[in-house]
């Protein structure tokens, strides 16, 4: 088995894709010379050159609104923002245009890029470099939205994304840069599928990105308490496929959704309301939110830590659930 | 040009100028009728020479995007005005079936990449087209046509530094029609050395008069053709805003004697004018034009009344890739978590 | 009993609120001589002069940024944005600064401001003029967010906002401002409180801004074939009073959520999700939501009509829900 | 200035140029100690002219913003070295009670608006403090201190405007140091006009060598004399980066040569070698006041190590008003809804 790291699996993606697809160009903040602040784009401006590897400057509207527009013209392009934080300069190109540009102009023109980010915490970034944003996203009609927790998946789902004819935000997790795993190039669960990432009998977690491997974690403790809870990762939150949670649900009665984005009008609250509506009659107790704090993110190490789910919480959390 | 060549154009532009006219005058009587989607609707009427004018200097296979403001810029271009008429109605039979309407016009074929009904919102798509330029088809241009609100707006300048870097091939079309809703440009910008300020940011400048369509083609030739060598350029068009923003608004903030001075700024009937002295045609030849793009219009006007409704179903087409995803319809997940059969 | 219109009431509360206190300053494009895009700030200008009601150029993040600004140095600004869909360019001063400012600062800062808009459908106005994006504001920990339905909550509500520390996003509707209806000056429920409009015990239907008048007439025709709904308003997102819904759902055991934003992780998905967590074991039902469809608003009006929810579709749905 | 309180005024300097240099080089230790609260830390070794004579320039009532490599300037306004040593450690002793950190550093009662970590973030808050001044505190000016880089953000552009048109007291400062992260401003700009880009949106403009804090000084009063009465101005102050981008970062972009190059434009030297050489203080007395600055600096150390991390539940306040709403802790909800009692 060869190891990977999450980084080294995004770049493996993007150099096999453009590689053979010449009208994939990257652009962003230092995503060249540089090599990506997290170091994902790391020697691509030596194979692919200036012409495709393109540094820009701090102009984040612009980097996106190229983007658009370069896409609408017949141009592949992966744009970079170094933090999602950042994303608040340019949602006017990504939610009403992007997102927006096939619909309105009645299917005739797509927009397929890929919006490449990462966020979370884990850096002491504090409010401004630490935000999990996803829910906006997601509730913006027109937008692919991937967010890979595994090396594998890392690389799939870009390779994928690459591929589309619509925009992908794809969002990268700054705590898993370093994660390494086996990439297995064979095997790609289709585009909107979740995965089980561990079976389980009493009770599900639901989950994507860094927090699969918190869930992964508790659900090992847990088991030696005598609890089997499944996890399940779902990949892409759009598409978001239900079908797999529901069916997980309907066996195990009782659901948690574990989400380092804030907990109100987030992510969790979407995937909870529909277990209800597609698991009524299943559940023997309300599906649970595990999500970060309704707060900014603060600078301190520690308070930054408990201002979203830990693997303890998560455990005490999922006994909770089981109590009764 | 020689003067034959000088004579055929003008009677081109006059033509093109007048197509704009009429087809706006219809646009507002479809909007009286009822007819229209909405009643967000900007007229280009005074402002005809900087669309045909710019269109006139482009070629087949440059792209552009244009502001709330567009009609006219389109219909420059070759657009079919039933398909832009149904398409402001909201009909199925418009440019985009219907659900972009008069603020979304665009067209794949004739590289219209889209009105836009943010103020700026259109602007950095050209950038992103140049890039495709550059690499892929050298030698095409892309063009954003905005109004002078756009000026103040931060994504302008972020876009001329990007392509001014890149050297990329863009032209920035600023229609200056005086006014931003009901704000004076003096009273939206401490400044007004627009050309001076593009030139800052690493761009060729220039502002020409709109009245003139012949001098409004010249420059943007000129800037066109260092444009396609990666020098992209800034151009002003100075014009005046006829009528009010939008269609109900009647300019309460403008003064009678401005208003009166401002449509002076007449592109048609100066170019009539001088087609006219110039003894290149006569009134009447001039008339006959007028009396056949009125007819051509009437059809768009009559087109675009008849024509059907989009399907309620198409609602929810076009948001993906038909190859892919599918918005789940609320009904839909209605009934399917109550267990009820689907409608 | 005098009539107001939703206009004339929020003109009302802006210029009482000024007139009490010279802090106030209104900025924004087209609020002074124009008198505001749907009229609210009209006369204003003459009455407060140019220094206290401030036309801008159409520069919507430096409107914001600017709001900031003199909110933290000693003015109480009202920044309006045209069309709440122009949000997204001023997206990072709202959320990265004005909702974050008290909090990375320590408590030091209070940022005072309040941001009027408008959102919704209703004038074929297309996929940038017609947005409900009050999700992704719910979804900012340091906002209040309020969304008023009626001439009195008009006025009461930006009283109050214009009274309280730190910022708020107020939204109106495009399609309320000519509604008509009394202004009852001396009742003020407090901020953060719902109403409930309609009383009935058969089933809850949960709402706010336009979408409240719908469910009223919809309860009207129910009630006609027997179902009693309970219609509550909530009035502010932000704070949310869940106490009143849970309240009523375990009274009726069946709720419905009606908005006019996307579905898909909208304000909707936090409120069936919260009725779940606090009346779970009164439920009878999934909690439905009724809600924009996953699409960008498209012109054609009948499309438009046909993308949110209608009173027909309302009453459809709550005979549904009773169904069994 | 008469030459004795040219000589008084450049001690002052200097003290103040020493004291940011060396509080930087203690923050740099604090980092590898793992005593920062993350590496997100950009030390402002090579600027401490700008941050020393913008701020000699301005007056208490000021107000200003600064961007994330904003220490220096903090500092030269008066600023605690312990408060902020402990803000950039996380602790509950720090300016934001561990809550901002060296990104997101202020202080209300020196007007210090506030650091931040958005490239061009806190450049229009200045506007709106000008505004507030204008209105309420005649005579103030609010400053915006931000990066070479943030000259292709276009909010900046819309902030000069706005100030412009509103005759607003505001001086937006470029502390110029070449590079944004790894990459050069002529890789960055097109154009490196960015003064006279300044003037075509209507703003006095200068540009001044960093190397020297009494011409950053002159010219900053010269152009607040002028901002105080409305017309707001754009400086430039050149200087360049000592060190990495942020802590971790070597600068692999760069060459040597041109470092070495750079780090020449070291005003601290230059302004010792001018005290020395004017006859105006010994050597040894500029030692002394390093030495001294030394001391102040390592009980800022200290005090940040030692103080106290915030309480855990801390991180629930300030949110809001403490008067009004508080969040809703997550566990808190979780146990509500499983009707479980309250940990
Ligand atoms: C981002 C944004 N802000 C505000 C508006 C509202 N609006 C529509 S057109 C307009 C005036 C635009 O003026 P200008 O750019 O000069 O174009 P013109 O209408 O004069 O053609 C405004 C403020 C908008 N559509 N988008
Ligand atoms: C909006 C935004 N984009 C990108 C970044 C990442 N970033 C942080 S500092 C920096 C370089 C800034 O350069 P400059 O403005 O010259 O300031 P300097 O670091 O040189 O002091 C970048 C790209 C950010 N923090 N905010
Ligand atoms: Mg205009
Ligand atoms: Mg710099």
């Amino acid at each position: 088995m060869t190891e990977t790291t999450y980084r080294e699996a995004l770049r493996q993606a993007l150099t096999d894709s453009m590689r053979r697809d010449p009208s994939i160009v990257i652009l962003g903040e230092e995503v060249g010379k540089y090599g990506g602040a997290y170091g994902v784009t790391k020697g691509m401006l030596e194979e692919f050159g200036e012409a495709r590897v393109r540094d820009t400057p701090i102009s984040e509207e612009v980097i996106v609104g190229t983007a658009v527009g370069a896409a609408m013209t017949g141009l592949r392009p992966v744009a970079e923002l170094m933090y999602v934080d950042f994303v608040t300069l340019a949602m006017d190109q990504l939610v009403n245009q992007a997102a927006k540009i096939r619909y309105m102009f009645g299917g005739q023109i797509g927009v397929p890029m890929v919006l490449r980010s990462q966020g979370g915490t884990g850096r002491s970034g504090a409010a401004q470099h630490s935000q999990s944003l996803e829910a906006w996203m997601m509730h913006t009609p027109g937008l692919h939205l991937a967010m890979p927790s595994t090396v594998t998946d890392a690389y799939h789902l870009l390779m994928h994304a690459l591929t589309l004819h619509d925009p992908v935000v794809f969002l990268e997790h700054k705590g898993l840069y370093t994660m390494k795993g086996e990439l297995k190039p064979e095997r790609a669960l289709p585009w909107g599928k979740a995965e089980v990432r561990r079976k389980g009998g009493d009770c599900t977690l639901v989950s994507y990105s860094r927090m699969v491997h918190f869930c992964l974690d508790a659900a090992d403790s847990l088991s030696k308490e005598g609890i089997e809870a499944e996890v399940i990762d779902l990949r892409t939150l759009h598409p978001l496929d239900m079908d797999t949670v529901s069916e997980s649900v309907s066996r195990t009665g009782k659901a948690m959704v574990v989400t380092e984005d804030c907990l109100t009008a987030g992510v969790s609250a979407e995937i909870s309301a529909r277990i209800m509506e597609e698991a009524f009659d299943f559940l023997e107790e309300p599906v649970l939110r595990l999500s970060g704090e309704d707060i900014p993110i603060p600078v301190s190490p520690e308070l930054e830590k408990g201002s979203v789910p830990s693997v303890d919480r998560i455990i005490s959390t999922a006994k909770m659930l089981m109590r009764r | 040009m020689t003067d034959q060549q000088e004579k055929q154009q003008a009677l081109r532009f006059f033509r093109q100028l007048v197509r704009v006219r009429i087809f706006e005058e219809r646009v507002s009587e479809l909007f009286v009728q009822g007819g229209t989607a909405g009643s967000m609707l900007h007229l280009s009427i005074g402002e005809e020479a900087g669309a045909v004018g710019v269109m006139g200097a482009m070629r087949e296979g440059d792209g552009f995007t244009t502001h709330h403001r567009g009609h006219g810029i389109f219909l420059a271009r070759g657009a079919d005005p039933k398909k832009m008429m149904a398409e402001i109605a909201g009909k199925s039979t418009g440019y985009c079936r219907g659900k972009g309407g008069s603020m979304h016009i665009a067209d794949r074929g004739l590289g219209h990449l889209g009105a836009n009904a943010i103020v700026g919102g259109g602007i950095s798509h050209v950038v992103g087209a140049g890039l495709t330029y550059q690499m892929k088809h050298h030698g095409n241009a892309a063009v954003a046509f905005f109004g002078d609100g756009a000026m103040q707006q931060g994504v302008l300048y972020e876009s001329m530094n990007l392509s001014a870097l890149w050297k990329l091939p863009v032209m920035f079309v600023c229609v200056n029609n005086e006014y931003g809703m009901g704000t004076r440009l003096d009273h939206a910008s401490a400044s007004l050395e627009f050309e001076k300020r593009a030139e800052t940011f690493g761009l060729l400048a220039a502002e020409v008069d709109g009245i003139d369509v012949f001098e409004v083609y010249n420059q943007s030739k000129n800037l066109l053709e260092d444009v396609r060598k990666g020098n992209p350029a800034f151009l002003k068009v100075n014009s005046y805003r006829f009528h009010g923003h939008a269609r109900m608004d009647k300019s309460p903030y403008r003064d009678q004697q401005e208003e009166e001075e401002g449509r002076k700024k007449d592109a048609i009937a100066f170019l009539r004018d001088r087609i006219v002295k110039s003894g290149w045609y006569q009134e009447t030849e001039c008339d006959a034009i007028v009396e056949e793009v009125k007819q051509e219009m009437d059809e768009a006007l009559n087109h675009a009344r008849n024509a059907a409704d989009p399907g309620a179903d198409e609602m929810y087409e076009d948001v993906f890739d038909p190859q892919t995803t599918k918005p789940f319809p609320v009904d839909s997940r209605i009934r399917e978590s109550l267990h009820l059969p689907q409608a």
